[in-house]
């Protein structure tokens, strides 16, 4: 098992800024709350998540309105990151290559920038579902201005989006606490040890350090 | 109705014209679905609108208002050309056999004997030829004789050849053939056609007349006094019949006996003009028991008395000097000034007689006006109505809340003469009181002023029975005893004060009193036999024999002695309405017409209330005919947009009752050229329901009139706007409402347009919100012709003419 | 928890409820109700349409004069649409047909349909309940007002109101559950509407539909939906090729969409919920964290 | 529906072992939906007869209490009477919507009285109004009373009172008024047969 160095004070590298961290936390609640209420909503056996969340009703009353701010804070996610996530030839190899990545043989893997290919690949996911989410939830939020063919596709649609984006989710939150451990504080503190950093996102490292 | 709702279901053809009865008699016209159901009956409707009637009839043909008698007409000439009438019937059961005079005639639409000075008819010409040998009119029962009433009619309705009833209806020739095709079938013995209509048939200036045409129709077919058959007018309010016969016309006491004339200044004379003698001999002529009638009412008005000695008290008694006074003469009487005071209960005037603006005019010239109503009506507030300033009227007005019919005890007879009791739900609203409480009061207090003041001719006030143990609060079961009639002295083992039997047990030696000798029979000893409930029908004809009690005697089909041959057997065995049992001498089922053991071979006439004891094809003069003819004849409307086709020279009814004062204009068809018909719809009834929550909001217009489509789009105008109906009268405004349902019609050469506008505009309710400034435009009396008929003084309200525009 | 217990609730003759385990019904079997609308014999009068307003104690809008111009709205129908306070509508239609001027008056509310669109699609447990005598009913203390039910309708009946709670026509469930016969069918003057149980409804429209074919209305059916599993209203409509003019849908389904979002994807759902799931379990389990390797192993950074 | 201890048994273990998972243990259980008491069930019954047409629907009209003495009783539903044998419990619009007529908002509560000229209605009580119908009558009747016409007959008859007798009154109330209208001689009687 890989042993966490210990020295006491270590060179911390920004990685992200208090405008990118603001921004990632809001829009994470608001998904997050979309998501457990729509589940809550939609999936008849976890109907009790909702008493957690103000009940049937007002979880059903919030739920398009944390719709509203998640939208919102995905297009502005899109407008600041959308460069950074361009896929590159890298990226695919990497993706290729994630069994590696999962069990630990970095050695094998193309250095990464600061965002490796699966992280861009969840970015899109997130940004492409934001969208998708807002248009037909918008119909189902408004169904009376819409044709019902309409209306009733747009569940299907917001569903099937849902599950994509729920279960890269559920990869992002474990790959971001408890799968790479340290990376949490570079979201919240907004800095990363060096090592990390050389670790994690070599390229990036090398770029921040500015050799 | 001579037949009964329930009836409706026995017959095989549901004739309904001149009515809507889907809308304004719903819960009844279930029956004439029933029919369909259980015999496969067809139901035919006749109307100018395709209306809700028409939603569910077989067949449906679209005539012009106004041209009724022609259709009528030219069915009973299909029948008669065609010999499709009920010969044995027709043979015995009707004055077809009389035979007619020789100076009687009928020519270019005048009948012989019309002055035109007066423009009323010499009717001594309009009468049978009567053998001098034994008084009774001469017969021929071969039915060959050239003036026999059967071939004056064929003479007649010549005329009326399927080709003219399409030019003057606007149908074509193969839908009248297909209905003709259908009612001659009814002529067969098994097979019974009723007729339901209404006022359809009655606002028209020769309405009595049009309805004659249907009651001959029906008695050439042998329909009357059959299940399923007979003359039934679905009729108007609740208790329209009760108060009918009860409350009685001017020319009318309760239950149709006669106001004196002044010419009759003592009882015998009266008794004597109004007895009529037999036509026949084996006419049972019940109204011969008249001074019986008449005697026990002056005994049951002024008890004590009225005695032998002062003529019964029969100087009590009002003689008017015009023959026939009703609200076509009151309204003209108030418009010159010569009516001082109005009294109303639950009538509103203003909305219900024609051309309002005259009406309202004509209030204003009132001392004092009492209204008794539940709602406040247009007529009580005729000072708040558009162009009157209220400043000037001079009218004083009181306005006494009444309750409703849920406040009320008491009994309501229905259109098939049914007495029905009804109990007292909850206590009216606010300070409101019932009539009851209002009268007692009111005739307490006027009795109090004549014992303190004296005044002109006190008695008839002072001496009026007033039997009630609380007086100021008369009860409704007290009120009925006297309606029914009692013992006034013991007499043949029966004691003071009890309640007569029934009324052929009435005597004129004034040992009885009966406030009215038809319902007679309803309150016998026994007690209330209104509030029966037994649901038994033995007969399975939906007679109900133990079902409340129906007028006269509970007979449940009138002239029912009419359904059986000379021998006594049914014309249809299995519709049993009455049969002669050999055995048992007696007739079996509905209470006959004649007396129970009467046996067939006596031969007594099924019309028992008339002289000649048989169903009168020809309105002879010897007993009470018509003021315009012994027969009908089509005559155009008033205001009609076609000339005449069958007597171009006389259009319109010469008898009818019209009036020229300053505000009585008649439209002409160049500046008003589209016919207009007024009618009720099944949301609404009359302008009460303008004050009800839900029935106001069923028709998100409130006030329209139907256009045709073709019409509408002639003149530009969209669905929803508001138009402006002129006549030169006043103006209507409405919303338009464009319909498939009216469609042009081609008559005699030309093309005429129908507008349709229901009458329930108004003032009353949620409209004065709802409409703000049309409310006292929508009103739609405002716009319709004072024009009457002459015999029944019903306004021309079904056809008129009127010009549209938009708003 | 939304799984039923087989206590209480089919006791008092629930036959299922939304987003809920079919329970087992064989105990106690109640009969099919339903009411029969014979269209051949209604005559339009809207006596139902008051009835059931009465009865309900609801009180639906008067239009003023400038809304009716605004909308254009002139007809012998009451209002242009079923609302959440007025449960039923007589819905009228004037067309010139091939067989001459014909006059669709039809009576519109909810079908009660036997595979009712609204139940299925609610995504709330208990919050439409479906008796087993047909009835379908909504039950607003389980209603979180997502409207599903107004997309899963075939016939677009159920209406919402300010507290985004959905109405509609309730077969007068109270008075058919005291033994009282719903209020449009007992007011109906011409028995256009026969109330019974739905095998006998099904033979008297057999029947009418016979003596209609016998009057000259060749095409005259019985209109009881198979797409919904039949329906509690059963219509007999003359003009059986008019369906459309009588403001009916022709083939009233449960709508695919419905059936995907409820069924399959409810299961893909769930299995990339729990997969994904399992699957940073398993990683957890097998490789553990990727941790930052100080030391030897990542010498080649250096 | 509180689940009852044997109702808590019943929970098979199948059951019971989804909802572990499904619920982290909680038992939110279903209450189901109670059906709306009748609301005539204890009302008070009466049976009437509809005021609109001639058809004369029997009806049933349910007040809001029993009858007891201490209530304003008030009619909160009427339906047709089924034993009624021409309407069958049936009931046309006008007649379904009974309830709405006899609670009108628009329902006159006092009497109320316009002198002449006056622009608007001022409420008096009932003694005064019974005064004054019986003081205009009296006064019109005495003045123009007619008791011998020109020719000189005996007609004892008085021309200038319009008494009309409108359709909606029941037989015996119309017929009271007809009864008081012949006493006082007037000869514009007329009822509303014909329009």
């Amino acid at each position: 098992m890989a042993v966490e160095s210990t020295n006491v004070y270590e060179e911390q590298i920004e990685r992200f800024s208090a405008l990118d961290r603001v921004l990632h936390w809001t829009t994470a609640l608001a998904f997050l709350y979309c998501l457990l209420s729509g589940i809550g909503i939609a999936y008849s056996k976890f109907h009790w998540l909702l008493t957690f969340l103000g009940g049937g009703e007002f979880a059903r009353w919030l739920h398009p309105w944390a719709g509203v701010v998640f939208s919102i804070g995905a297009v502005l996610m899109i407008i600041k990151w959308a460069r950074d996530m361009v896929i590159t030839g890298e990226d695919v190899l990497f993706l290729m290559r994630i069994k590696a990545y999962i069990s630990g043989r970095h050695e094998e893997l193309p250095p990464a920038g600061k965002f490796n290919g699966g992280q861009k690949l969840y970015a899109w996911i997130v940004f492409i579902s934001a969208i998708v989410f807002f248009l037909t939830g918008i119909v189902m939020w408004f169904q009376e201005n819409f044709g019902i063919g309409l209306v009733r596709w747009s569940v299907v649609i917001h569903e099937i989006s849902f599950i994509i984006a729920g279960a890269f989710t559920i990869i992002h939150i474990y790959m971001g606490t408890i799968g790479l451990p340290g990376s949490i504080w570079g979201m919240i503190g907004g800095k990363v040890s060096a090592t990390w950093a050389r670790f994690h996102h070599p390229r990036w490292y090398r770029e921040v350090k500015g050799q | 109705m001579t037949n009964n709702w329930i009836d409706i279901s026995n017959s095989d053809l549901v004739f309904v014209m001149g009515g809507n009865p889907a809308e304004n008699h719903p819960c009844g016209f279930k029956w004439a679905i029933k029919a369909r159901e259980k015999r496969g009956a067809k139901i035919i409707n006749v109307d100018p609108r395709f209306n809700r009637t028409s939603a569910v009839a077989d067949i449906y043909v679209r005539i012009r208002p106004g041209s009724d008698v022609a259709f009528l007409g030219g069915l009973i000439n299909y029948v008669l050309q065609n010999e499709k009438y009920q010969k044995e019937y027709v043979k015995i059961h009707t004055t077809a056999p009389f035979i007619v005079r020789e100076d009687f005639g009928f020519k270019d639409g005048l009948f012989t004997g019309y002055d035109p000075k007066t423009k009323s008819y010499d009717k001594t010409t309009w009468d049978y030829e009567f053998d001098p040998a034994t008084g009774y009119p001469k017969m021929d029962p071969t039915l060959k004789h050239p003036r026999c009433v059967l071939n004056i009619l064929k003479k007649h309705f010549s005329r009326y050849t399927p080709e003219k009833v399409a030019e003057i209806c606007g149908c074509t020739k193969e839908e009248f053939l297909k209905v003709a095709e259908e009612v001659a079938k009814c002529g067969a013995p098994n097979k019974n056609m009723t007729i339901l209509y209404a006022l359809g048939w009655t606002q028209h200036s020769y309405g009595t007349q049009l309805i004659r045409t249907a009651c001959m129709l029906q008695l050439l077919l042998g329909n009357i006094g059959v299940a399923g058959g007979g003359i039934n007018a679905l009729r108007g309010h609740s208790n329209v019949q009760g108060m009918t016969d009860l409350a009685g016309q001017n020319k009318n006491l309760p239950t149709y006996i006669k106001a004196p004339k002044p010419e009759e200044q003592t009882l015998e004379e009266h008794l004597k003009n109004h007895t009529p003698k037999k036509l026949h001999p084996t006419s049972m002529n019940y109204w011969a028991n008249y001074p019986k009638f008449y005697i026990s009412f002056l005994k049951c008005m002024w008890g004590d008395s009225a005695t032998p000695e002062n003529d019964f008290a029969y100087h009590y008694l009002y003689k008017p000097d015009k023959g026939y006074y009703s609200w076509d003469e009151f309204i003209d009487d108030m418009y010159k000034g010569k009516i001082e005071g109005l009294v109303t209960a639950a009538l509103n005037f203003v909305n219900n007689t024609p051309n309002a603006n005259k009406t309202i005019k004509a209030l204003q010239n009132l001392k004092w006006m009492v209204v008794m109503d539940s709602f406040m009506i247009e007529t009580a507030e005729f000072w708040k109505a558009e162009g009157v300033d209220p400043s000037q009227v001079k009218t004083e007005v009181l306005v006494l809340p009444t309750g409703d019919f849920i406040n009320k005890e008491g009994s309501m007879t229905n259109s098939a003469r049914w007495i029905k009791w009804k109990y007292k739900a909850v206590d009216p609203e606010g300070d409101a009181k019932d009539e009851y409480w209002i009268f007692g009061h009111f005739f307490m207090k006027i009795k109090e002023l004549y014992e303190k003041e004296g005044g002109a001719f006190p008695d008839p006030i002072l001496n009026l029975v007033w039997p009630y143990q609380n007086p100021y609060y008369p009860t409704a079961e007290e009120i009925l005893t006297e309606i029914n009639g009692y013992y006034t002295r013991d007499v043949d083992g029966h004691k003071k004060g009890e309640r007569v039997r029934l009324f052929t047990k009435l005597r004129d030696d004034g040992s009885t009193a009966c406030g009215g000798w038809l319902y007679c029979g309803v309150f016998p000893p026994e007690g209330n036999l209104a509030k029966r409930t037994d649901l038994h029908d033995p007969l399975g004809l939906g007679t109900y024999p133990n079902y409340a009690w129906n007028w006269p005697a509970n007979r449940r089909v009138l002239y029912n002695r009419a359904s059986a041959d000379a021998k006594g057997r049914p014309w249809d065995p299995e519709r049993p309405l009455l049969r002669w049992d050999p055995e048992k001498k007696r007739w079996v089922g509905d209470t006959p017409d004649t007396a129970a053991t009467a046996p067939p071979e006596k031969g007594i006439g099924a019309f028992i209330m008339l002289p000649e004891g048989r169903g009168r094809l020809f309105a002879a003069k010897s007993y009470a005919t018509f003021k315009d003819g012994p027969l009908p004849e089509h005559y155009e409307p008033y205001e009609t947009p076609v000339e005449n086709v069958l007597h171009p020279k006389v259009p319109h009814n010469p008898v009818a009752k019209v009036y020229k004062s300053d505000l009585d204009l008649l439209a002409t068809p160049d500046k008003y050229p589209y016919v207009i018909t007024t009618y009720h719809l099944v949301e609404h009834y009359f302008y009460q329901t303008n004050n009800v929550y839900s029935l106001v909001r069923l028709f998100p217009t409130h006030v329209f009139a139907e256009i045709p489509e073709e019409l509408a789009k002639e003149k530009g105008i969209k669905n929803g706007e508001i138009i402006k109906i002129v006549t030169p009268r006043a103006t209507v405004k409405a919303f338009a409402m464009i319909t498939k349902r009216i469609k042009p019609q081609n008559v005699a050469g030309k093309t005429v347009y129908t507008i349709g506008l229901p009458i329930h505009g108004g003032i009353q309710g949620y409209l004065a919100k709802l409409l703000k400034n049309n409310a006292k435009a929508s009103l739609a009396n405002l716009i319709s012709p004072n024009v009457w008929d002459p015999n029944s003084r019903t306004p021309e309200f079904k056809a008129f003419l009127c010009n549209i525009e938009k708003a | 928890m939304s799984t039923l217990t087989t206590g209480g609730t089919v006791g008092l003759g629930i036959r299922r409820l939304s987003a809920s385990k079919e329970p087992d019904t064989s105990t106690k079997t109640y009969p099919e109700l339903a009411i029969l609308v014979d269209v051949s014999s209604c005559i339009g009068c809207k006596a139902c349409e008051v009835a059931c307003q009465q009865w309900h104690d609801t009180t639906p809008p008067l239009l003023t004069p400038e809304e009716v111009e605004k909308l254009g709205f002139v007809s012998y129908q009451s209002l242009p649409d079923l609302r959440h306070d007025l449960f039923m509508l007589m819905k009228f239609n004037e067309k010139d047909t091939e067989k001459g001027f014909v006059w669709f008056i039809t009576k519109y509310q909810c079908m009660h349909c036997r595979e009712p669109g609204c139940l299925i699609a609610c995504p709330a447990p208990g919050a439409v309940i479906q008796y087993q005598n047909g009835v379908v009913d909504f039950d607003h203390s389980k209603c979180i007002g997502c409207k599903m039910c107004v997309v899963g309708c075939p016939f677009d009946v159920p209406r919402y109101d300010a507290n985004n709670k959905p109405w509609k026509c309730n077969f007068c469930i109270d008075r058919v559950e005291a033994g009282l016969e719903p209020a449009c069918a007992k007011t109906c003057p011409t028995n256009c509407l026969t109330f019974g149980l739905k095998e006998d409804m099904v033979e008297k429209g057999k029947k009418i539909v016979e003596s209609l074919k016998k009057r000259g209305y060749e095409n005259a059916t019985l209109y009881d939906p198979p797409g919904v599993n039949g329906t509690g209203y059963i219509y007999v409509l003359p003009h059986g090729d008019h369906v459309k003019d009588y403001n009916l849908p022709e083939n009233p389904r449960i709508d695919a969409s419905i059936g995907l979002w409820k069924g399959p994807l409810k299961t893909i759902g769930s299995i990339a919920f729990w997969g994904t799931l399992l699957g940073v379990f398993l990683q957890l389990v097998l490789w553990g964290p990727i941790k930052v390797l100080g030391g030897k192993e990542n010498k080649e950074e250096g | 529906m509180e689940v009852s201890r044997r109702g808590f048994l019943k929970l098979s273990a199948g059951s019971l072992g989804a909802s572990v998972i499904g619920g982290l243990g909680f038992d939110l259980t279903q209450a189901h939906a109670r059906v709306r008491e009748l609301k005539i069930t204890k009302a008070k019954v009466t049976k009437s007869i509809c005021p609109y047409c001639s058809v004369s629907c029997g009806l049933l009209a349910y007040s809001l209490s029993d009858g007891a003495m201490n209530v304003k009783d008030r009619i909160i539903h009427i339906e047709g009477n089924p034993d009624d044998p021409i309407n069958r419990g049936t009931l046309c619009p006008k007649g379904a919507s009974l309830k709405d007529l006899i609670n009108s908002p628009y329902k006159l509560k006092k009497p109320m009285y316009k002198p002449a000229g006056a622009k608007e209605w001022k409420e008096i009580t009932w003694d005064e109004a019974i005064e004054k119908f019986a003081r205009w009558v009296k006064d019109t009747r005495d003045r123009t009373f007619i008791h011998k016409d020109r020719a000189g007959r005996v007609v004892n008859r008085c021309d200038s009172i319009i008494w009309a007798v409108g359709s909606p009154l029941g037989n015996e109330e119309g017929w009271l008024m007809v009864k008081v209208g012949i006493a006082l001689g007037l000869s514009a009687r007329e009822t509303q047969a014909t329009i």
